[in-house]
């Protein structure tokens, strides 16, 4: 079961304030479906706007990346720079 | 509108030109004569991109009018290396870092050659000074006044044994 | 805790990376030959220009071009009627999603202009002098609107509306009533009422920056040549030509094929070349002149239509025990977008907190519309407008604690393990390390005079992976090509020259880097978020390591021996059964010449998207003196520590974080966006918006701390944007400590100092 | 800028003639005139330039004073033996004009003619009392150059007239200037206010005449009689100096700007000014 934290608002506003949750999920693709299955919006919008960072490495559409059985998955906004 | 035929003296080679009468000397260099070397950052004289040296003299060629140049000796970043051994500015600018994105370079290796024949042995304030019509943004100057100086030390050096 | 590793410790010895080798491209530049976005000339090419709006807000009542195109010499005019209405659609490219209907309207006003400067037509002609006359025949009638430039004005409920059919996001419910307000951005942690309530000292305090420009010498240039087959090159100065590629062809809606955009040398982007101002008018005009077109900004138009970035106003309250713990914080951060949604406001909520460790906050972020040009990324963009409220309420705190400023930072600061504010749990990060090195550095013990003070002041930012894709290829010598699709703005040829060079054991003169244009490698992502050494290098070393296994079977097949009996050290295969290589090693030379009969060409493609960029943070000090009678500042001296992760080529890391405090220097003291109160900018050219200067500076010393980053093969982090991060509040915390004058408002310009100083004395 | 031209007169006379038309412009150093006319501030039919008339450019010594060929540039002021040393505010205000690429440029006249309220060289040749002289259609005549500038962008000079020179009075021993303005940056700036001080002393230190001249604080240079005034009789003890601040900031009329405020501007005109006083008054007690 990876442990899933949403401390921002937009994603809190599709998980009915939750602020985490479980998954369980093998890979990144994985647990975008389980939480859009779970949190309808939830996943799109991880999928086309947010980062997630697994166990402190941020990813960006690293859809095949792998979870570990009590990866923690931190979701934030995508990340650019200058 | 008609042209003006003007000669001068461009990195050694005698040049002939036409140009409109608001062409600029920097318009010359890079539309005319193809010597894009020295680049247009402001037109206004503000940056010093586009320096050039005039019978001696260190000049914005983007304030400058073309037919101003009549009868005058011009040197440009293209004319600075002699054949193919690097001024020692230039190679002291590589040594140092002293570029990134390298476009206010030409420029500034002009103004620090001007720099270096007025005076031979600048101190960091000089050098400071004299460089500040040049405007760099990526490099915060530093490693700019290091390889100035460090060029200052070689051509003192140069001079004494010679 | 980690220590700063030294280069012995990072495993096997290392010969290229870390050394200083003069940068491969270093000699077209010093001789004038390097050839940026204005010094291309094609036979039969035009010279096109733009007409712009001479009001900040206003309808496009109509527009007529007839004169214009009657002008002898004149070519082609255009209009937003010449390219597609767009939906709005959001397009992934550059520093972030772009609006596709929004970026349309920026590059060429639809139905409003929405800031003076603003692109409303553009003409190609034959020369510049007849490009100018016809500019001057296009009539355009409009109807002035009220304007808003400031950003809490603009977000005042009686404002003029910029875009009537925006409802603010991120309040919950869609509101009912159109705003400037495009998003409300939150994140919280904890229990703040708590924090507060725990707290024995609090500061309230709010600090403003005025919009700045990323100043780069180079003005935006292009040269565009549709034929008529539809196929069309783009010469184009950018951060990344696949974007320009990418937009162009969604804009104008073209197959992505039909585009190849190659890259011109950069003049400096800073973030504000990730994106397209006048590429798609240069195509539109090149379809209908039959002519190439180029296109080159002035100085005026490059501050009236492009760049810069956000005027901010950031509030912040902040607890703290008696022992310097922060035990809440509450940070408000208000942000000027420009004429299109799209602060960076979202990155300065999360990155404001992130240097400390802190369990109860709460952060608010406005991204605010404004009759001003659309903001662009700048260097950490975001960031360094909320490490100034950030930063000057700790320095605040530390105050009325009584308490050093370094320590209040080194109690709170953040370190592996412990949760950043933006959510993921800290990583092999090098804060502690970078206090330290500040902290035992010798301008910390530099005695100060009079009228001089001493500002201390972090910074973050996380740096970004991406996209890239990199090709490796051994000439019949021995030598090496290295393809990137990343646009070199501050030496990276150097350091992927290197790190392929470190993989191949050979020499770094053996290596020929390039930067390919897009119809000749695969896709990449822009030059920044301090990416490229990180994300491309490790495609050019995944490549480079390719290639070595590659060299060994081949070195194996000719010598009759398994793969394994092959070593490949110092740029020669090595056989471990000396007796199957009677002929002793096979260098790359040997093995690149017979390449035929081992295969083939030696060469390789490597495309990935790089995970696992590391964060970085820098410690900066900065000691000025101010004249108490004039408010000027005088900056004696200044020391930038980072965290670099390891530096590939020193010299440009150094570089890297001179060129940031620069300008974070020049933000902080003189630069900004004067408005007259009809919305026009005041200031549009290097006279007056003031960049330093040579004499403005000192030397800056950049201390560089090693803490490797795991995900890369050398410990490489991003270097290119921290450095701009800490200036901004160091500057005003010195100045604070030079005249007792707490400063709050950006730019520090002598006269509100002097304001300041009059101010507390009278 | 279709019909513009470029005239290159080799004398007064041609030059006069060519001046005579209703827009046409004179250059010498370029450095205000090409950036007006290329960004549309300046549409002038002709641009004459005035550098190829003998004696034009050049420093000479007469009666006791300097002429300076009206289109010298910066640079060969601050090169010229003995300028600095008796003028050095002069020279130091002209050096203050603009970059390095500006000074092998700029002229003294080019700066009074372009007629900003800030123009640097202004204040200290008021104070310093040069002239000028001036060719025209009707012979040549001389002016005190604070009679030059009307208003911004505005001069007194007629139709085809044209500064030839500059004329910097003999000076006695004790006798020197100086001038300061305040930029924010360190260089390439215009300054937000400027202030010169030429003043002579007797041989006890006690002056005898000082000019007080401000730039910036008012839409022409001002000569400030009263600060001058304050100064004269005195060591420039505290109390003198401090009437002086008063007349200065009591002759600031200055408008705010993206520049600077009013307010800031007349308290920094009376900060430069004592500060330049103190500058001049050292000077001179070194002369010989």
């Amino acid at each position: 079961m990876a442990l899933v934290i949403a401390d921002y608002a937009d994603c809190r506003a599709l998980t009915g304030g939750l602020r985490s949750f479980e998954v369980e999920a093998s890979t990144v693709r994985d647990l975008l479906q389980q939480i859009e299955a779970r949190f309808p919006g939830l996943g799109d919008l991880i999928d086309q706007r947010m980062a997630i960072a697994i166990d402190g490495v941020i990813t960006q559409d690293a859809h095949g990346a792998a979870l570990a059985p009590h990866s923690e998955v931190v979701l934030l906004p995508k990340i650019g720079g200058g | 509108m008609s042209k003006q035929r003007t000669a001068a003296i461009v990195n050694g080679d005698p040049v002939e030109f036409l140009s409109d009468p608001g062409q600029t000397l920097l318009d010359v260099l890079r539309d005319e004569l193809h010597l894009t070397g020295s680049k247009e950052g402001c037109g206004s004289g503000d940056c010093g991109a586009c320096s050039v040296i005039m019978d001696g003299r260190l000049v914005c060629s983007c304030l400058v009018l073309a037919a101003e140049v009549e009868g005058c000796r011009v040197e440009t970043i293209e004319g600075l290396a002699a054949g193919g051994t690097l001024h020692p500015l230039q190679q002291k600018f590589l040594d140092h870092a002293a570029l990134q994105c390298g476009f206010c370079t030409p420029g500034l290796l002009m103004a620090s050659k001007a720099l270096l024949d007025a005076n031979p042995d600048p101190t960091e304030s000089e050098a400071r000074y004299w460089l500040a019509g040049n405007l760099c943004r990526c490099t915060g100057y530093d490693k700019i006044i290091k390889a100035v100086l460090d060029a200052a030390a070689e051509l003192r050096q140069d001079r004494k044994s010679a | 805790m980690n220590k700063p590793v030294k280069p012995e410790d990072t495993g096997p010895i290392l010969k290229v990376v870390g050394t200083r080798p003069i940068r491969p491209d270093g000699v077209e530049k010093v001789t004038g030959r390097a050839a940026y976005g204005a010094d291309l000339h094609l036979p039969g090419m035009l010279i096109a220009k733009v007409k712009r709006s001479p009001h900040a807000h206003a309808r496009i009542v109509s527009i007529d071009t007839r004169k214009a195109l009657a002008l002898p010499g004149v070519k082609a005019v255009m209009t937003s009627a010449d390219m597609p209405d767009l939906a709005a659609e959001h397009y992934e490219a550059g520093e972030s999603a772009s609006n596709l209907r929004d970026l349309s309207a920026n590059v060429m006003a639809r139905g409003k202009v929405l800031y003076h400067g603003h692109a409303v037509a553009a003409v190609a002609a034959t020369s510049n002098a007849i490009a100018d006359q016809a500019l001057d025949l296009i009539d355009i009638v409009y109807e002035v609107l009220p304007h808003v430039i400031d950003v809490e004005e603009a977000m005042a409920p009686d404002a003029p509306i910029l875009h009537d059919q925006m409802f603010t996001a991120g309040l919950g419910d869609t509101p009912t009533k159109a705003s400037n307000i495009a998003t409300k951005h939150r994140l919280d942690r904890g229990d703040l009422a708590a924090g507060f309530a725990a707290a024995d000292v609090i500061v309230e305090t709010r600090y403003s920056s005025a919009a700045v420009h990323q100043g780069y010498i180079e003005p935006h240039a292009c040269v565009a040549s549709y034929a008529a087959d539809g196929q069309t090159q783009v010469w184009s100065s950018s951060q990344g030509h696949f974007v320009i590629r990418g937009l162009c062809a969604k804009l104008l809606k073209m197959r992505f094929s039909d585009v190849r955009v190659i890259p011109a040398e950069i003049g400096g982007g800073f973030g504000g070349k990730t994106t397209v101002y006048l590429e798609p008018l240069a195509l539109v005009l090149s379809q209908k002149s039959g002519h190439p077109v180029k296109m080159v900004m002035t100085r005026e138009e490059v501050f009236r239509a492009t760049g810069p970035t956000s005027a901010s106003v950031v509030t912040v309250k902040m607890g703290a025990k008696s022992d310097g713990t922060i035990t809440a914080a509450q940070i408000d951060l208000k942000f000027q977008a420009g004429a299109f949604a799209g602060s960076p406001v979202g990155a300065a909520v999360m990155t404001s907190l992130a240097c400390y460790d802190v369990a109860n906050f709460e952060i608010t972020g406005w991204d605010v519309v404004t009759n001003s040009p659309k903001v662009a990324a700048y260097r950490a963009p975001g960031a360094p407008n909320a490490a100034l409220g950030v930063e000057c309420a700790v320095d605040e705190l530390a105050e009325k604690l009584g308490m050093d400023p370094m320590a209040i930072r080194e109690k709170n600061a953040v370190r592996n393990g412990v949760r950043a504010p933006y959510g993921p749990v800290y990583k092999n990060i090098g804060y502690v390390e970078t206090l330290e090195a500040i902290k035992s550095h010798p301008h910390m013990a530099i005695p100060l005079g009079p009228n001089q003070g001493r500002g201390i002041a972090a910074g973050f930012w996380f740096n970004i992976g991406g996209e890239s894709t990199v090709n490796v290829s051994i000439n019949e010598d021995g030598t090496a090509i290295v393809s990137t699709g990343s646009p070199d703005i501050g030496g990276s040829r150097a350091s992927m020259a290197m790190m392929a060079a470190e993989v191949l054991g050979i020499g770094v003169d053996q290596v020929r880097p390039i930067v390919a244009d897009t119809a000749s490698i695969g896709f990449s992502t822009v030059t920044g978020g301090s990416r490229t050494t990180f994300a491309t290098g490790m495609a050019v070393v995944q490549a480079a390591e390719k290639l070595v296994t590659d060299l060994k079977r081949r070195a194996a097949e000719t010598w009759g021996v398994d793969q394994d009996q092959v070593v490949w050290q110092d740029g020669a295969a090595h056989c471990l059964q000396a007796d199957k290589a009677p002929k002793g090693a096979l260098t790359l030379a040997a093995l690149a010449g017979s390449a035929g009969k081992t295969g083939g060409p030696i060469a390789t493609v490597v495309a990935l998207n790089a995970q696992g960029a590391g964060p970085g943070f820098g410690v900066h000090v900065c000691d000025v003196e101010v004249d108490p009678e004039t408010g000027h500042v005088t900056v004696l001296r200044y020391t930038a520590a980072q965290d670099v992760g390891k530096a590939i080529h020193p010299a440009y890391v150094e570089g890297q974080i001179q060129g940031g405090v620069a300008q974070g220097i020049g933000w902080a003291l003189n630069e900004e966006y004067v408005f007259s109160t009809g919305g026009v900018m005041e200031n549009a050219g290097f006279l007056d918006y003031r960049v330093p200067v040579a004499s403005d500076l000192p030397m800056i010393d950049a201390v560089m701390v090693e803490v490797p980053n795991p995900a890369h093969p050398y410990g490489a982090k991003g270097v290119g944007e921290v450095p701009i991060v800490p200036p901004l509040a160091a500057l005003a915390i010195a100045v604070r400590h030079a005249t007792g004058a707490r400063m709050h408002d950006l730019p520090l310009s002598p006269s509100k100092i002097r304001a300041a100083i009059d101010a507390k004395a009278g | 800028m279709a019909q513009l031209s470029y005239l290159s007169p080799s004398s007064v006379d041609e030059a006069v003639k060519a001046l005579s038309g209703a827009s046409a412009r004179a250059l010498s150093g370029g450095t205000d005139l090409l950036v007006q006319v290329r960004s549309g501030r300046a549409k002038p039919d002709h641009i004459v330039d005035l550098k190829r008339i003998p004696g034009l450019i050049g420093i000479r010594s007469e009666n006791g004073g300097f002429v300076i060929g009206s289109a010298t540039c910066g640079a060969m002021l601050s090169e010229h033996p003995t300028l600095s040393k008796i003028w050095p505010g002069v020279v130091e205000a002209a050096n203050l004009i603009g970059s390095t690429q500006v000074q092998g440029r700029a002229s003294l006249a080019g700066n009074l003619c372009n007629a900003s309220p800030a123009a640097d060289s202004v204040p200290a040749m008021i104070a310093a009392r040069a002239t000028c002289v001036i060719a025209g259609p009707s012979g040549t005549r001389e002016a005190a150059v604070e009679t030059i500038v009307t208003g911004p962008g505005k001069t007194s000079l007629g139709a085809g007239e044209f500064i030839i020179a500059f004329k910097l009075p003999p000076r006695g021993s004790k006798a020197s200037d100086a001038y300061l303005r305040l930029i924010p940056r360190t260089e390439m700036d215009i300054a937000v206010a400027g202030a010169a001080v030429s003043l002579a002393l007797d041989a006890d230190g006690v002056c005898t005449s000082a000019f007080v001249a401000l730039g910036a604080v008012a839409p022409t240079a001002l000569l400030v009689a009263d600060a001058g005034q304050a100064l004269v009789g005195t060591r420039l003890e505290a109390a003198a100096l401090t009437q002086m601040e008063e007349a200065v900031r009591a002759a600031c009329q200055p408008i705010s700007d993206k520049r600077g405020t009013a307010d800031y501007r007349t308290k920094i005109a009376a900060v430069l000014a004592h500060r330049a006083a103190v500058i001049a008054w050292n000077r001179a007690k070194e002369q010989a």
